[in-house]
Formats: structure tokens, C-alpha cells, sequence
């Protein structure tokens, strides 16, 4: 009946309005639900609120990195799937040529705490240098603006805000190496209990998301071609679907997408890196993956 | 001095007979005292009338009587009944008009029967009726604020007047009426007291009026308040609105109340 | 405002503003503010879109249910609030906090309460609303006219006669423009529920557009809010008006 | 008699924080710390000092656009009430002002106004602003006529009668409107902090948010809220202050 | 029948006397004619009292001649230049006293020569005067509504009296006053008109207070008003306040106006 099926239904919580980003996802939405996994889905303005939402048991399953609240919190909250790598750039004007540079000099970030803020801590302690004053303005697009209006010389923005950036003002602005990242921006995760009591449906779920991922390394514009034209992406207005294809090229190339999940590489990652950013406290060696991952469904999709 | 001089007892009528009846009533506005241990009988089908300077309480006792305040202290008792708020036995025509200013003149007037429940086609008849009678057919779809000072109390009074209730307390209500509508008025008033064994509580400024008008008429003393004296005008009214005003006996009732007045001014 | 002798509509000065708005956009002075006849053109374009249809229906329910339960709630308890010493003491603190506190501050509280859905967006469009309609009414009440209310208890008005005859209609000019503040300030709450509860509706097309930096979609939308906003100030304006000819004379 | 006032206060306090320790102790949900804890993440964001470098941050665009606000907004709606024409040509905007969703609207503002103190004191004054305007407007226009009457028979100015007369009978709607402009205000300079830049108390919320430090972020919340509550009492004082003559007490006295 | 009987012209001073004159006066509000073509002069240093029945116009009137309304058409001069709004020469009693809520009573009386500029400590002296001048000493804190009707009317009239204009416009200022009060009014008005060369245009509904204090009266028609009558009363306030009660030239007047207002009414 009605009323079942939609008991069954599970709640994903998702960090922020259905766009570009994540289109992916929701092509391996639907083909799960073409494996018979019932979902309904909502948008949360950040990943905070999704994983409060996840955890005081209103959504079954979250987008974020909430390595704080699982350290933190009584709930078990675990990770089982990493949809993004933390990929982001530092870019500024004209003036530095290298991370050395910024020792000392004043940088953009999207918030104290959040991603962004992590990495500036992870170069401060790689690259031996202290930045200057940090000022915070949410959103990579923002700090793009903030950057091209000269309000800011050094910001770091996501992959695809730098490809646009660079795009148009590639003569303007820098973009400074850096070493590579394996730690996740963006990963599913839900309340332990939840995820045991629904095995099935999260096996489904991993298993559609890691097809897509597969496919999609392979070639990047099966997202275009799979995303379905009534669902939430394919409402999208058509200069942003016109992206799409773009965006996931580069998306591809620059490494955003993990083709296996992510799995212990990646906790592994994360848990070095969200120490040193400081969101989890305690000595690193200690912490165990069992605390902060869930391995049975991504390693029965492998 | 004629302060102290109780109200001559032997004259007011049985206790059966009385309508209201204050005991001893007693009034503090934080600490402006109004009235002070005032006692007083309003006998039943007569008019009695409040008189006494400005400010010294006769709308609060009216009030009192009203069961819209409360006493600080004393009894009133309303046919037998102590009185513990209002009561469809009273009608109260306020001094300053009390008129819904969102309705009609016939709204209005036909306010009191609303409240009471009654058909909206019986009381607008009703209303009709006494709108006829204090002379403002015509502007019945009119609103208060298009009306003069003395046209808004006429409404007041045919609100009051169509509840048809047995006791009415009436707050100055001619004070803004033109002097040929409220000789006509009094005589309606009359005609009331006479026919329909209503009960009349009066505030008036005016001693003439009150001469013309009453059945007794109580002298209240300044604030705080209490009886100085009731006088019973008789057989002045036989004599006809026309003549009285030359008249000695009623001139000497007059002048008698004026000096009571006076005594206690100067 | 007449004009030779004309009575011009009360919104009727916004084609000057819209003129305005063309002249500027066209001009080009800020990329933000497009042509409002590019935006005409966008708003016509995506008018009929499902995701359109799905936003305008997802925002209209909340509004409309948030805004109802303010009033039907409100208008009463300022009511009984002017009337009623104890029950303005017990509330008035509280209604103060709520009026005063910055109610985004409380979304995150209204979520772990109400959870993250429908429930949370409609409570925080009806806490917009709600506190000025209630000290609106009270307001109104508490200037009433004192001998219209000891007429009502005179002539034997139930408390209920009372309030339905006496307190709602002296305090409705008051009540009126605190229902209209109220419905306004209830627009940008649903606003700020569907942002920063879960994304839906307007809301989720705001933060997209904005942040795809599509600004003739952007103000698009945002014009259907401004005339979801405006017809019905206009209405409520109307009925203010309807009412002008005793508020001045109370 | 205030004392029975002051008790009814606590009466209800008491009532609200219980419910709310009760709540915490259940839990509701895993990020509701109950109120003993964010009291004493309170105590100690006000002990390290954290407290109240964020409120000198957050309450400079906060009075700035709050006074521009008032003092501009009760212009403007004295002018709007008094005149048609300038009811007509300017009350729409504020209209549009009021309805303007400024969360959606705060990128746009940033991009024009930059990410410093003018775009915060902008988004205080778009939040502030509206209400005020309206209110006193309608305030305005409410007056009762009698009065004006005798103030110009009286020979009042124009500018007497709108001092002495106009906005002292439009005071009560018209300090209901400056609470309402304020409390929309402190929603704006929050908004802002959140949206703009994470500075002073927004930054506490977000920051403590961020590392799942719920009970700090819920004294933040708390401590703006007894602020603004703070505030706006002194607001009422001022009115019972300057016109004492308009409370005439409640209608059941 | 006098409907139509011209005010006596040759009684009425010399042109350059006249303080107040309106000129064929009409006022129209929407369908309601409230005055047609009413035409009347004021001599200076006099009192001119309106009579007539409520609702005819005399408060329209009153406001036309303050500049607070417009006339329809017609003219008014005061000192012989043409109102064309208030001005510092005339002050006004309301009818309904317009009164401020939120002042005390000190700052009610002294509200007039507030708007006038004069300094706290000065005009607060003056109220003081006027204050205690109508009994009310003693409440120059209190507020309106904490104030007897009668009390809020003498309010109304102090502030008038403090503005020492040159003409007074009063909108039946005793109505809610008690007998004995008035009566002391009466006796202040008529020093002020005899010392102070004041006018005064007075409406009243008392047709012996109107013959007591008036130097003329002109008697309003009905609804659309014009002058029916102006009557001037003479020598009767010699014979002094106490006794004209019983003078048969003042009963004789008293009847004619009688006569002359019911004529019309009938
Ligand atoms: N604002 C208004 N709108 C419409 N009609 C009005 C207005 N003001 C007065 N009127 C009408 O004009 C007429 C004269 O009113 P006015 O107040 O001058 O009478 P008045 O002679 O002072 O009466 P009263 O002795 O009762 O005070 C009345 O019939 C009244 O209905
Ligand atoms: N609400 C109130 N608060 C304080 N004092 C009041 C209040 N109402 C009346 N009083 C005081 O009580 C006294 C009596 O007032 P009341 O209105 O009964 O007088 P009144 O005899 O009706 O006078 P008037 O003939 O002038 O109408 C006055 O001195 C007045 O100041
Ligand atoms: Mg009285
Ligand atoms: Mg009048």
C-alpha cells in the first residue's frame, strides 16, 4: 500500500539545493531506484544542518563531513561513502606566485572551522608559513567576486569557481600549486542503527553511486545524458544544464570523484586531515576507522 | 449650615417601594476620594435627580449603581437584589454618548437590543421607532462623526430608552440638546414616569430642570461625596411647562436649592 | 494621490519606479540589475516550468497556512492581552522576546523541535507574523474607548458580544495594519524557512539562481514575491481604508 | 504592585527553562544541549572574553544602522502619513522593502556593497527600516482629528502640531514599530554575520556549529536574544518615560 | 411668523466695530447643507450668542469663523480681513474639549501658548493662574481621563482663556459644568467682555444663560441655518444675577425667544 511504501522511504538529507554539483548524484538515484530503493530527499542550506537533521533521527542519511559530531556526539554516526575529495585552490592576484608567498599575508576563506579553513590550516603547517588576518565570505562564487572586484588578494575557491575564474580573468590571477588531497568534502553518511537495520536499501544505494562514479571517470558526460529531464536536475534552467558536461570534464581531470568510493584510503585521509584542521581532537594514530566509517556496503558494491 | 441635615426620612416611601437603594457607599480613586458613606433610596416609578458641583462623583455613583465599577466599600441593592455588576433591569445613558463610531445611527440605537439577542428585523423596528422619537429620522444610515454634539446624544438616548429596562440611569443626558427638544424631552419623560412605573436616576446641571422634572431631588455635597440634602418639588408640575417658569412656588424651590448649593461653596 | 483630479490606484506609482528600473538596467551600471524587461522576458519563460509551479505551490501552501494560524491566533490573544492585566503580564514579556528576538537566531532551535520539514518553515512564517498582529491588537484595545465597554456591559454585552462587538471593531484599525506588517513580515519569513530550514520552494530557486549568478531569473522570481506581497497589502490596505472613517474619531 | 508583576516574570521564566533542561535531558535530538549546559558554555564564552569581542564586532553595524533606521524611518513616515503624494510615490517601496527575501538578496549586496561594515549596516537598515516607516505612516494618519483641530486653532505650526500633537498620539504604534524595526534589525545583523561575514556572535554560531560544540552555539543564540530583549525594554522605558499620559492601564482595572 | 425677519439693522454699531463679520456664509458637507447664506456681525467687545436648535450648525459656524473648515462659499472677516485659516486673534472652547491623553492638566491649559513660544516657566505660571480661575487647583497633575467631564470641559476653557485672544470662540463651553461654577463663568465673562474689550461668540442651549450674558443673540434656523432673529437683550444685567430670576423684562425675553424658536419647530 501507499502508506508502506512510504514508510520504507528512505530520507536523504542534502547539504544544499539540487545543482550542478549534484547532478551525479542524482543519476545514481535513479538507477537505484530502478534497483527498487524508495527515497525522498531534502535540501538543507549546509551540511550542519543535514547532519543535525541526521542526527536527531529526521533523515536517514546525510551529505557532509561530520568527523566533529561523531567524535563529539553520543550518536553513531558513520561514513560510508565519499562523494567528493576536498578539492580546492588557492587563487590570488598577480602579486604571489607560490604558497610561500602568502606567509603572513591576509586570505579569503568560506568560514572559521569549515573546509576551506581547514586547508588553510593544513598549508600552514605543510608549507611552514602563517598567514595573515582571515576573513571569512561563504561561498566560492562570492570570494570569486570578492577577488575580481580587488576586495581580496589571496582566496581559496572551489574547482569549478577557479575554471571560471580563469576562464575569464586568466590573466589576472594566479592559481598556486598545491599538494594533493585525498581527504572528502562531501561524504553520505548515517546513524549506525539505521544503516543496520536497513542494509539492503544501503547496499543498493552504494552500489548505484559506485556504478555512476565508475562510468561517469570513464566518461564524464554520461551524467548529461542520464540525468532525467523531469527530475530535480533536469528542472534546472538550461544555461546550468548546459554546464554540465564542462563541469564534469573538469571535475573528472582534476580528480574531485573518487572511482572507488572512497573507503579506507580516504578515512584514512580524512582522519589525518580533519586532525590537523582540527576538527577532531586526540592523537591521530588512536582513532580507529571503525569510529568514523562503515565499510560493509562500499566493500560488498567493490 | 445645612451640611449635615439628614434627608427628611418620613417622606420617602415604604421600602417596598424602593427601586435602589444605597448603603453607605463608599468610592477611592487611588487616593482621590469621590464618595463617602453615601446613602440614598430611589423609589420605584419616580425620577430622582443627582444634583451637586462638577467632580463631586455623581457619575461615579451612577456607575456604582450601574454595576460597571465597583464600590470600595457599601451595598447597593437594585430591587431588593444587591447589585454585583450590570443587569438588563438597567439603562445607562453615558455623559459622553458611548456611540459605536464603526455604525450607523440605527445600529446604534439598536446596539442594546443586539446584545440582547433580539431579531435584527424586531429591534430595528424598535430602534426605528425612538430614532423617530428624539427626532432623527433621516439619519439613520448616518455615522456618529457626522453628526452634531447634541444629535450624538439623542442617539445615545433612543439606545437607552429602547431597551425598555426598568430602571434608567441617565448621565446628564440633555446636556448638549437644544433647549425646545429638551422641553420636549422632559415631557416624554414625564409621560414615562408616569405611565410605565419606570425608576429614573438623573444627573442634571441644570436646577431648573431638576425642579421641573423630579420626584426628589438629591443635593450631593463636593467631593468627598455624600447626601446634603433631598427635596421633594411637589405639585409644580400641574401648573404646565408654560406657566412655571413665573411661577413663585417653583421660583422659591429654586431659589431654595440654589442656596443650598451656595452654603457650601462660599 | 489624485492628479488632476484623477484618482490614481495606491500601487499605480511603481510603473514610475519600474521605468526606473529599465533605465538603470539598461544603462548596465551594475550586472545585477538587469532590464526589467529582461526580466519580464525570463519571468514569462519560466512562469510555466514544473519546478516553477512545484515552488510557487510549495511557498503559497506555507504562507498561507503560517499566516492563518498567526492571525487566528493572534488577533484573539492581543485582544485578551489589552483586556486582561494578568494575562498581559504572564505573555507580554515573552510576546517582547519574541518580537524582539532575531527569530533566524531560533530556526535551529524551531528545527530540533519541529523537525526539518514542512512543519519548521510554516512555524517560522507564523512566528514572523504573529507577534506584531498580537501587540497590534492589544495596542488597539488598550486606547479603546472606555465608555464604549462599560456601554456594552451595561446593555448586558456577553464577554464574548463584547469581544466581537466592541474590542474587534475599536481595535480593528489597529489590528488591520498589524495583520498587513504581519503578513509582509510573513513573505520574508518563508523566505528565510525555505533557506535556511530545508530548501524548497522560492527559496531553493533563490539560492540557485543566486548562485549560478542567473539575475534576470533572480529578480523574476523575486517579482512574483513583491506582487504575492503587494496584492495583499493592496487587499488588506483596502480593507484599512474601509475603516479610515472611524479611526481618526475613536 | 510590582512585585506580583516580577513574580509572575520569574513564574513563567522558570516555566521555559525547565521545559527547556527537561527537553535537553531527554534529548530531543543529539544537537539540543539542555540549558544548564549552554549556561555554562555561556559562563565561559563570557569568561575567556570571546563574548564580548564578538559583541563589540557585531553591535557597531548593529546601532549604526538601527539609529539610521529610526531616525530616518520616523522621518519618512511622518512625511508619508502626512502627504498623499509622497504616501503614494514612496510607501510601494517600502512595501517592496519589507517583502524583499534579504537572505536571497544578501550575495547580491555583498557584490555591491562589498564585505564591510556598509553592506552590514545596509542589510541592518533594509531589515529595520520598512517597519518603521509603515507604522509611524500609519500611525500618523490615525490621529484623531479633534486634536489636530485644536492645535492648529491654536495656531500650532505645522511643525508644533506634528511634535506636540501628531506624534505623541502616534506614539504607541509608532514605538511598536520602532521595536519591531529593531528586533528586525538584530535579524539582519545576525543574518549578516551568518551570510556576509562570519564576525562577532554569527561567528560563534557558525564557528561552534561547525565543530559540533551545540551548547555554545545555543548560549550565542541566548545571549543575542537577552540582548535584544534587554534593549527593547529600555525602549519601553522611554516611552512610559516621554509619555506617560497615554497608558491608561488596562481595561478590566 | 419670523422666519424670514431681517436681523434689526439699525441696533448693530458702526462698521468699524464690528469684530467678526461673515457674508452670505454656505457650507455644504457632501448632501448635507449645513449653513445657507448665512450673513451676521460681531461687535467688538461684545458677547454674541447663537441659539438654535442642535444639529443646525452653529459648531460649523463657529470652525469657519476659527478657519479650521472651509466655507463653501461666502465670506468672513475678523477685524476686517478675510480668515482665510487660524490666527493668534481668535481662540477656541471644543464642543467635545480636545483635550490631549497624554498631557497632565497643566500642560493641557498651557498647550496654547506652547504653540505660541512662550517659555516653560512663564506660560506654566499663567495655566497655573487660569487653573486655579476654574476651580481646578489641585489636579495640575492628573490626567485627562482621571477627570469628571465637567472638570475635562473647564480644562478646554482655561487653555482658551490663557491665550488672551481678542475673540473668543465658545462651543457651548458650560454644558457640563454645574449650576453654581457657571454661574461664577457667567459673572467672569461679563468682566472680561466689560474690561477687556473682548468678543465673544458663545453658543449655548440655555436660553435664560444666553438673555444673562449675551449683548445680542441671533437665533439660528434649522438645518440649512441662516439668522432667523437677532435679539438684544438690554439693562437686565444691572438689576444683578440674584434677582433677574424674578424679572418680568428678563421672563418677557426668555418668552419671546421661546416663542420665536418654537415657532419654527412646530
Ligand atoms: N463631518 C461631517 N460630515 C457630515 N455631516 C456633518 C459633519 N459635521 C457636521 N455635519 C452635519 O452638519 C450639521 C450641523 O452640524 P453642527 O455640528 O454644526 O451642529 P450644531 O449646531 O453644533 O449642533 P449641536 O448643538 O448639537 O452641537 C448636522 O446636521 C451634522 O449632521
Ligand atoms: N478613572 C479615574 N481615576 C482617578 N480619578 C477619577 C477617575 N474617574 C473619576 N475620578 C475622580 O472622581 C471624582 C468624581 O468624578 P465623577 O466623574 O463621578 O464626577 P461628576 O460628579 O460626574 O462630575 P461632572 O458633573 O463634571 O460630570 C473627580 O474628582 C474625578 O477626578
Ligand atoms: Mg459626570
Ligand atoms: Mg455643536
Amino acid at each position: 500500500s501507499v502508506s508502506d511504501a512510504r514508510a520504507d522511504k528512505i530520507r536523504i538529507a542534502l547539504a544544499e539545493t539540487p545543482s550542478d554539483e549534484l547532478a551525479a548524484f542524482f543519476v545514481a538515484l535513479d538507477r537505484a531506484r530502478a534497483n527498487g530503493l524508495e527515497y525522498e530527499w531534502t535540501a538543507f542550506s549546509d551540511e550542519e544542518l543535514a547532519i543535525q537533521a541526521v542526527l536527531s533521527g529526521q533523515m536517514d542519511i546525510g551529505f557532509g563531513t561530520p568527523y566533529a559530531a561523531m567524535q563529539k556526539s553520543k550518536a553513531p554516526i558513520r561514513i560510508i561513502f565519499q562523494l567528493s575529495k576536498l578539492k580546492f585552490f588557492p587563487v590570488t592576484s598577480k602579486k604571489y606566485g607560490k604558497l610561500e608567498d602568502l606567509d603572513g599575508q591576509p586570505i579569503m576563506l568560506h568560514s572559521r572551522g569549515g573546509g576551506t579553513d581547514s586547508i588553510a590550516n593544513v598549508i600552514e603547517e605543510k608549507v611552514g608559513i602563517k598567514f595573515g588576518t582571515r576573513s571569512y565570505v561563504p561561498g566560492s562564487a562570492n570570494r570569486v567576486v570578492a577577488l575580481v572586484a580587488g576586495q581580496t588578494d589571496a582566496t581559496i575557491v572551489d574547482l569549478s569557481n577557479k575554471n571560471k575564474l580563469m576562464k575569464q580573468h586568466g590573466d589576472k590571477f594566479n592559481v598556486l600549486p598545491m599538494f594533493e588531497v585525498d581527504a572528502s568534502d562531501e561524504a553520505l553518511f548515517g546513524n549506525l542503527d539505521w544503516i543496520k537495520a536497513n542494509e539492503k536499501d544501503v547496499e543498493i544505494f552504494v552500489k548505484a553511486l559506485l556504478s555512476v562514479y565508475r562510468d561517469m571517470a570513464k566518461d564524464p558526460t554520461i551524467i548529461r545524458r542520464e540525468t532525467n529531464p523531469d527530475g530535480p536536475i533536469g528542472q534546472l534552467p538550461k544555461e546550468i544544464l548546459d554546464e554540465l558536461d564542462a563541469f564534469y570534464t573538469d571535475a573528472v581531470e582534476g580528480g574531485l570523484y573518487d572511482p572507488d568510493g572512497g573507503g579506507r584510503k580516504a578515512a584514512l585521509a580524512d582522519m589525518d586531515w580533519y586532525s590537523r584542521a582540527g576538527q577532531l581532537t586526540g592523537d591521530p594514530s588512536a582513532l580507529a576507522i571503525e569510529d568514523f566509517w562503515y565499510l560493509k556496503p562500499l566493500d560488498a558494491a567493490q | 449650615m445645612s451640611q449635615t441635615r439628614a434627608a427628611p426620612r418620613s417622606t420617602v416611601p415604604l421600602a417596598a417601594d424602593i427601586a435602589v437603594r444605597t448603603r453607605d457607599v463608599s468610592k477611592h480613586y487611588g487616593t482621590v476620594e469621590a464618595l463617602r458613606n453615601l446613602s440614598l433610596d430611589f423609589p420605584r416609578g419616580q425620577l430622582t435627580s443627582l444634583l451637586g458641583p462638577s467632580g463631586c462623583g455623581k457619575t461615579t455613583l451612577l456607575k456604582i449603581i450601574a454595576g460597571l465599577i465597583p464600590a470600595t466599600s457599601g451595598q447597593i441593592e437594585v430591587s431588593g437584589k444587591t447589585v454585583t455588576g450590570p443587569g438588563p433591569d438597567r439603562a445607562f445613558v453615558f455623559q459622553d454618548f458611548a456611540l459605536l463610531p464603526w455604525a450607523s445611527v440605527l445600529r446604534n440605537v439598536a446596539f442594546g437590543l443586539e446584545l440582547r439577542g433580539v431579531a435584527r428585523s424586531e429591534r430595528e423596528a424598535i430602534a426605528e421607532k425612538y430614532i423617530r422619537d428624539v427626532g432623527l429620522a433621516g439619519f439613520e444610515t448616518s455615522y456618529p462623526h457626522q453628526l452634531s454634539g447634541g444629535m450624538r446624544q439623542r442617539v445615545g438616548l433612543a439606545r437607552a430608552l429602547s431597551v425598555n429596562a426598568e430602571v434608567l440611569l441617565m448621565d446628564e443626558p440633555f446636556s448638549a440638546v437644544d433647549e425646545q427638544t429638551r422641553r420636549k424631552f422632559q415631557e416624554d419623560l414625564l409621560a414615562l414616569v408616569a405611565n410605565e412605573n419606570k425608576t429614573f436616576i438623573f444627573v442634571t446641571h441644570s436646577i431648573e430642570e431638576a425642579v421641573y422634572v423630579s420626584d426628589q431631588i438629591a443635593i450631593l455635597l463636593p467631593r468627598p461625596s455624600r447626601v446634603s440634602e433631598v427635596i421633594r418639588p411637589t405639585g409644580i408640575r400641574d401648573k404646565g411647562a408654560d406657566n412655571i417658569r413665573r411661577d413663585p412656588e417653583y421660583l422659591d424651590i429654586v431659589d431654595r436649592i440654589w442656596a443650598s448649593l451656595r452654603s457650601y461653596v462660599e | 494621490m489624485t492628479i488632476f483630479g484623477f484618482r490614481l490606484p495606491g500601487m499605480s506609482s511603481l510603473l514610475l519606479w519600474g521605468l526606473v528600473w529599465e533605465i538603470v538596467g539598461r544603462l548596465g551600471i551594475t550586472f545585477f540589475v538587469p532590464p526589467l524587461s529582461a526580466v519580464f522576458a525570463t519571468l514569462f519563460e519560466i512562469i510555466g516550468t514544473p519546478a516553477f509551479l512545484k515552488a510557487l505551490s510549495e511557498t503559497a501552501y506555507a504562507f498561507g497556512v503560517g499566516v492563518t494560524a498567526a492571525i487566528a491566533i493572534g488577533v484573539p490573544t492581543g485582544i485578551l492581552m489589552g483586556r486582561s492585566r494578568l494575562l498581559d503580564e504572564l505573555l507580554l514579556p515573552w510576546v517582547n522576546i519574541f518580537l524582539s528576538a532575531p527569530l533566524t537566531a531560533l530556526v535551529p532551535v524551531l528545527m530540533v523541535l519541529f523537525g526539518f520539514g514542512m512543519t519548521s518553515i510554516i512555524i517560522t512564517t507564523a512566528l514572523f507574523a504573529i507577534w506584531i498582529i498580537i501587540l497590534n491588537a492589544r495596542a488597539g484595545v488598550m486606547q479603546i474607548n472606555r465608555s464604549l465597554v462599560e456601554m456594552a456591559r451595561c446593555f448586558g454585552a456577553s464577554p464574548l458580544a463584547a469581544f466581537t462587538k466592541i474590542y474587534f471593531w475599536s481595535a480593528l484599525p489597529e489590528i488591520l495594519s498589524g495583520v498587513r506588517i504581519g503578513v509582509i513580515r510573513a513573505v520574508k519569513g518563508v523566505i528565510i524557512g525555505q533557506l535556511l530550514i530545508s530548501i524548497v520552494g522560492f527559496g531553493a530557486l533563490f539560492e540557485l539562481y543566486s548562485a549560478n549568478f542567473l539575475m534576470t531569473h533572480f529578480w523574476a522570481v523575486l517579482i512574483v514575491l513583491f506582487a504575492m506581497a503587494f496584492s495583499i497589502s493592496e487587499l488588506l490596505a483596502y480593507l484599512e481604508r474601509r475603516v479610515s472613517y472611524y479611526a481618526a474619531k475613536r | 504592585m510590582p512585585s506580583r508583576s516580577f513574580l509572575l516574570k520569574m513564574l513563567s521564566l522558570a516555566i521555559v527553562f525547565g521545559a527547556w533542561e527537561i527537553a535537553g535531558r531527554v534529548p530531543v535530538s543529539y544537537a539540543f544541549p539542555t540549558f544548564l549546559e549552554s549556561m555554562r558554555a555561556l559562563a565561559l564564552l563570557a569568561i575567556d572574553g570571546t563574548l564580548f569581542t564578538a559583541y563589540a564586532e557585531t553591535l557597531r553595524p548593529l546601532a549604526l544602522g538601527v539609529l539610521i533606521s529610526a531616525i530616518l524611518g520616523i522621518a519618512l513616515g511622518l512625511w508619508i502619513g502626512l502627504s498623499a503624494r509622497f504616501d503614494w510615490l514612496f510607501s510601494p517601496i517600502f512595501v517592496v522593502m519589507q517583502s524583499a527575501p534579504l537572505a536571497a538578496l544578501i550575495p547580491l549586496l555583498v557584490m555591491a556593497y562589498g564585505i564591510g561594515l556598509t553592506s552590514k549596516v545596509f542589510v541592518v537598515c533594509i531589515m529595520a527600516m520598512p517597519v518603521i516607516v509603515l507604522n509611524t505612516a500609519s500611525a500618523v494618519r490615525n490621529t484623531p482629528s479633534s486634536l489636530t483641530e485644536m492645535a492648529r486653532s491654536f495656531l500650532g505650526s505645522r511643525l508644533d502640531v506634528i511634535l506636540k500633537v501628531i506624534i505623541p498620539a502616534a506614539s504607541p504604534v509608532i514605538f511598536s514599530g520602532l521595536r519591531l524595526g529593531i528586533s528586525a534589525g538584530f535579524i539582519g545583523a545576525i543574518l549578516s554575520e551568518l551570510k556576509i561575514t562570519p564576525t562577532g556572535v554569527g561567528d560563534i554560531i557558525t564557528y561552534s556549529r561547525s565543530i559540533a560544540d551545540y551548547a555554545s552555539m545555543y548560549a550565542a543564540i541566548f545571549s543575542i536574544i537577552l540582548l535584544a530583549v534587554l534593549f527593547l525594554n529600555l525602549l519601553e522605558k522611554l516611552e512610559l518615560h516621554l509619555f506617560r499620559g497615554n497608558n491608561r492601564g488596562y481595561v478590566t482595572d
